[in-house]
């Protein structure tokens, strides 16, 4: 008897919470296709490039007119990080 | 003197080794070689494991209140103190065993936050302190804090551009999630077998092993199983690592080979400002409609934005990075506080393994079964192997759909569609977890 | 089952949205929107942003204490039970609206830490928890810890170089510390009017904004006003980020273009071992004359010694990276606890915005005032225009000083030498600070 | 009545706490030009080069001698990152 | 007006500066001095020393509790509720100040920890805060937790290499630990000679100075002896600094040259595999023999396996860097905060100073006379130097060792050969620090 | 007397501390020993090559083939640092 309550409350559970996550993520894709519409109609940006996983390497390309620049720094890293 | 050597020889880890606390370091250390053999989820695996081993090294107590250790440690006299503090009456007729059993089972159980703070004022008192794994725990775990902040570090690590270049992949992520709702069925079942004797937050938390995500497993069952933690986040991390086993005999077994062919027509390009509203439309509907996800998914928007709206680098690097890692090894530890062996070593355990690795398998055949269902009705084609990526374990489900993706079309390359319902599973199983601790918690 | 489904429907966002939560959330994506797209001091102002929405999200509580998640929540018999534990009596007759009105209003007010203590343990009892907010708030700013940490990085990051090269600067911090204490008087005034009701600690807290650094305003007011901490935040940091569109009217109203054009002499250089004693020297004089600074000066020359000292240069790398970014992201969120609608959403809050833009402005004037006096009875020539770069807000006020000197005369970089006043500014604030603690702390 | 007590308060404090700022600073002014006189007499060191606004970039010029390590560094260092 | 100036006066830190708070003040700058200019461990003596005149600054009490604070400045209502609460009879003959002495000594004598909150709630109730290095602290030192994660992040620097190549360098670490347990012998003949007045514990704590091991000093003083922290800490790395000057003479007094010039086989390579197990099999050992010395080695092993493993780099490198550096920054603080003249100026803080140097030079001539022994009793030869560097002080003494040899033989580098009895040192004393808390603990 | 007593437990700490950190770390060295015969044996791992003590610096040396790739790496994270 209290084990047939908990099989209840169990597949009561089961119905609305999948019914809820699928009620909550399709009010998502709608909301997301829209969001996306919105902004390619009123904010139609240049189109980002793919940001790489890292957050660390979302530097933009640079033209290559400042490698010595570059260079020097890597130098001067280096010798502070060995001097450590 | 040789009275002080016989305490060296009494207080020894050898002498008081118990046949449980041998198995639980030996279960420790097999986690540290999958972790570092097998490259099981390494990041979390190495310190659970190593937490493991030091939970369990007799009379250290690392894993216990100060009130614990004098349970278990303490003159008879100060028991009877401890017991009448915490309004428990001690059969003078049973032994000092009896007495120090009845009392740990009661601080271990539900004790009132004022009798426990008054029972360790009353063992610090008498020279017991705080175990170190158990200070860990509190402030990492039992305040809820640590995978809080894990999930926003995942959130900061997070790319939503392939999600929004194709928001029906959510579904995918959705039907996952009925991993966790079949595995809360099935321990809810066993227990009305008789089998196993989980209550109904139990099998909830066991239930979320299948949202394969470890964070949030941490999270709900910080919260509506505590005492079952240590088992769930093994479970889960190990079950996580095994994606690529679990899933591929499943994969195949759902699809046929043209489906499994299918190629799928390039993502659009997706702008950086869609990937700055999406946290904040997604946090919005949080604030909505289900106000009890707000921590994790809160967290989790807020890491993501971090990352996106690109004026805050240096506070998304050190989510990233250093606060991710900080949070992680004391998290790990924590964890491992929870593998005490007379509390893992029982048949819940195994329930619970199995149950785990069963919401695998059922996730990832919905997710598959979604995305054919998908397929049927409407025009766009999805390869149903990227179904199998909405159960989350991020990255590994997407690289696995990709492998079997290109077992069957050498050129057809997967990740970047997988990718979508992979992190769809992430917000599935949140927004699974807060109507779980809408209703339980 | 349909009842079930109803409570997800009571419990949901939607249905307990209050207009001041919906105002709020409002407010919190324009904050979001200031520092994303207008650059508002973004470190600061996405994590108080963000996070003053998560503290209005309806039922989730996330800024509130277990106790007063119970006040508001809680069944009847628990709210009389916790009235007895604080002493309080509750009006049979009033509904039970007006009873969890008065509990939340004795919760958020003055009381004493063991009956809070007994309440929270009451409330936890009874299943409810702290929110994630609110623990954040705890350790991160009741503590003190957070905005002090923050300094110590400020200190590291900190080149007292250009001050030292030419003292007489400090005068100019000294001026501009104006601003603070005119707005105190000016709050006091509109509570002697009766306008608003600020009492002098208000008043202080408020007047600190005019110091135009952070973590001085967010100390302060945790001390004194911890009931107006959001609005002062708030303010405090988008002035900071509003000061080249405040200063550059001022500035130019109060010199003339003869005296803007005037070109200083180039600093000297100072030697490393100056830069060692300074904040040492600093130090002994918060020791000899203002212990009450000590907290907030101690912890900026700590910082800066350990920038300067050259045998620490990994602390010092992690004072001014990792360390700083965490209690960044931890003080922001917890700032946004403060923004929750029923106390933010105050005339008074409209008051501390009008008061905080009085202050800038003063400081300011006062500023470029003193540098024309001592251009008067000095012969070393002062370009007034450095005078506004007191206020503090580093560095942007010592860059407006330059670009507003560039528009006179394009060849005359007054940047290094708006960088003494500037940092001077920030002992001003730090001094005042110390000084309204002591009387009123 | 009572408004009159608190802005005469508030003017106190104003005086006070004006008046302290300016002294502070006044006294820090004369102790901080004494002790640069001193150091320059007595330590009289060689001068320090003006420290950049950022920490990390203190690394004092290096010569140029050692590029090619910096490069391999920065290689080393490129694929380390990749490779995780 | 007039009388809040005076106010302003009397409450500076001139009018109330002690005679001991201004040598404190100057300690704290001599010590800042040595790190600054002689290089004197500058990661910990920085901050200790800035925390130290910190600690001293009249009136702003930082480094006071709450209660103290309040049995320091509160008005007699106060002091006698205060007394009240901790069951204390305040003499009504006696004046105000012999009541604050009264209750200063019993709030920092043995308190329980309810009456203590009881104090601490009711100062707070007052207006009273806890200071910050109070909390600093209570967080880092008092819980153990900062020098355990130091411990770990030592372990992550680690390379047992060495160690392994030549496991019976581990003698020559236990030999030097003799340095300890004649310490704490000299300390309890010092008390029997009624010289100075230190309990076991306090001769235990002031032993483990001879560990040569800052984090284990601090742990072990902050469980055995926490009023002695602050002279055992600073005399502690003090002379790790000084390493250079103390050992050489006695390293040339106990050898002959041509023991000096010894040189030994070339270390053999040691593969990935060892270095992993290495730790593991030392915290089984632990786990088997000495459980009290769990948390010390427990967190130095993980540190190491973290270091070894090679699948958790990023956990590693954050061990090693971010972590400890942000620990180190607030434990010099905390030790700094144990410099308050009124405890730090008494004679057994000369007592600590002797016996600590006598600590290092007995555990250095042991070292070497074990070194000598075993080349005595073995065939593989073993330069009686590199005994010297088993008291630890890694890797100073290692250093020594090796430029010692140097001027003996030019050609023989026993850098990498001293590293071997190095290391073992710190598991020695690590070992020793077990022992102690075992019986004392 | 008392003092008497004290010296007698400083001495049997002292025997018995000293005594335990010898037996410990004998029984360290056997295993240590025993332990890497076993590995040597069992496990004969191509030798592990010194790691240097910074863990930083641990990247294998990598072949020079993109010394490109390194140089403009170091170009994007200099330009990055600077512009913030
Ligand atoms: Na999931
Ligand atoms: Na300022
Ligand atoms: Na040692």
């Amino acid at each position: 008897m209290q084990d047939t309550q908990l099989l209840n409350e169990g597949l009561a559970l089961m119905g609305l919470g999948m019914g809820f996550v699928f009620v909550f993520l399709t009010v998502l894709v709608i909301v997301t296709t829209l969001m996306s519409k919105a902004i390619g109609r009123f904010f139609p940006e240049p189109v980002a490039p793919e940001a790489p996983a890292r957050g660390g390497a979302r530097a933009q390309a640079s033209q290559g007119d400042d490698v010595m620049v570059a260079i020097s720094t890597a130098v001067h890293r280096y010798r502070r990080r060995h001097r450590r | 003197m040789t009275e002080k050597i016989l305490t060296l020889w009494t207080g020894s880890g050898l002498y008081n080794l118990s046949l449980g606390q041998a198995v639980m370091v030996l279960v420790g250390l097999l986690l540290l070689w999958l972790a570092m053999a097998k490259k099981f989820e390494p990041l979390l695996l190495v310190p659970i494991g190593f937490g493991g081993i030091l939970a369990n090294i007799p009379e250290a107590g690392l894993a216990l209140s100060a009130a614990e250790q004098a349970a278990h440690l303490a003159r008879p006299a100060l028991l009877e103190q401890m017991a009448a503090t915490l309004q428990l009456g001690l059969d003078p007729a049973a032994g000092i065993d009896a007495w120090r059993h009845t009392l740990t089972e009661v601080l271990h159980g539900d004790v009132s936050p004022a009798l426990l703070r008054a029972a360790n004022d009353m063992a610090m008192d008498a020279g017991f302190a705080h175990g170190m794994l158990y200070q860990f725990y509190s402030v990492a775990i039992a305040s809820g804090i640590a995978p809080l902040v894990i999930f926003m570090g995942v959130g900061a690590m997070t790319d939503f551009g392939p999600l929004l270049a194709n928001p029906r992949t959510l579904f995918l992520g959705a039907a996952a999630q009925f991993g966790i709702f079949a595995t809360l069925l099935g321990a809810v079942g066993m227990s009305a077998m008789g089998w196993m004797d989980f209550s109904l937050n139990q099998a909830a938390a066991i239930g979320i092993i299948g949202g394969a995500d470890g964070p949030t497993s941490i999270y709900v069952s910080s919260i509506l199983a505590p005492e079952l933690l240590g088992a769930i986040a093994v479970a889960s991390y190990s079950y996580m690592a095994l994606v690529p086993l679990i899933q591929p005999p499943i994969m195949k077994a759902l699809t046929s080979k043209r489906e499994r062919e299918i190629v799928m027509t390039q993502l659009r390009p997706v702008s950086k400002l869609e990937k700055i509203v999406f946290p904040l439309a997604l946090l919005i509907l949080v604030v909505l409609f289900l106000p009890d996800a707000a921590p994790l998914l809160g967290m989790f928007c807020f890491g993501n934005l971090m990352r996106e709206c690109g004026v805050v680098e240096r506070l998304s690097d050190t989510a990233q990075n250093a606060l991710i890692n900080i949070v992680t090894i004391f998290l790990g530890l924590s964890v491992g506080s929870k593998l005490m062996a007379d509390r893992f070593l029982a048949v819940e355990t195994l329930g619970i393994l199995a149950l785990g690795m069963v919401a695998f398998a059922i996730g990832t055949a919905c997710g598959i079964l979604m995305a054919k269902l998908m397929n049927a009705v409407s025009r766009m084609p999805i390869n149903p192997l990227i179904g199998s990526a909405g159960v989350s374990a991020v990255p590994m489900a997407a690289r696995v759909s990709n492998k079997v993706g290109l077992e069957s079309n050498p050129h057809n390359f997967l990740l970047m569609h997988a990718m979508g319902p992979n992190v769809a599973g992430v917000i599935g199983s949140a927004v699974a977890a807060g109507v779980m601790i809408k209703y339980l918690g």
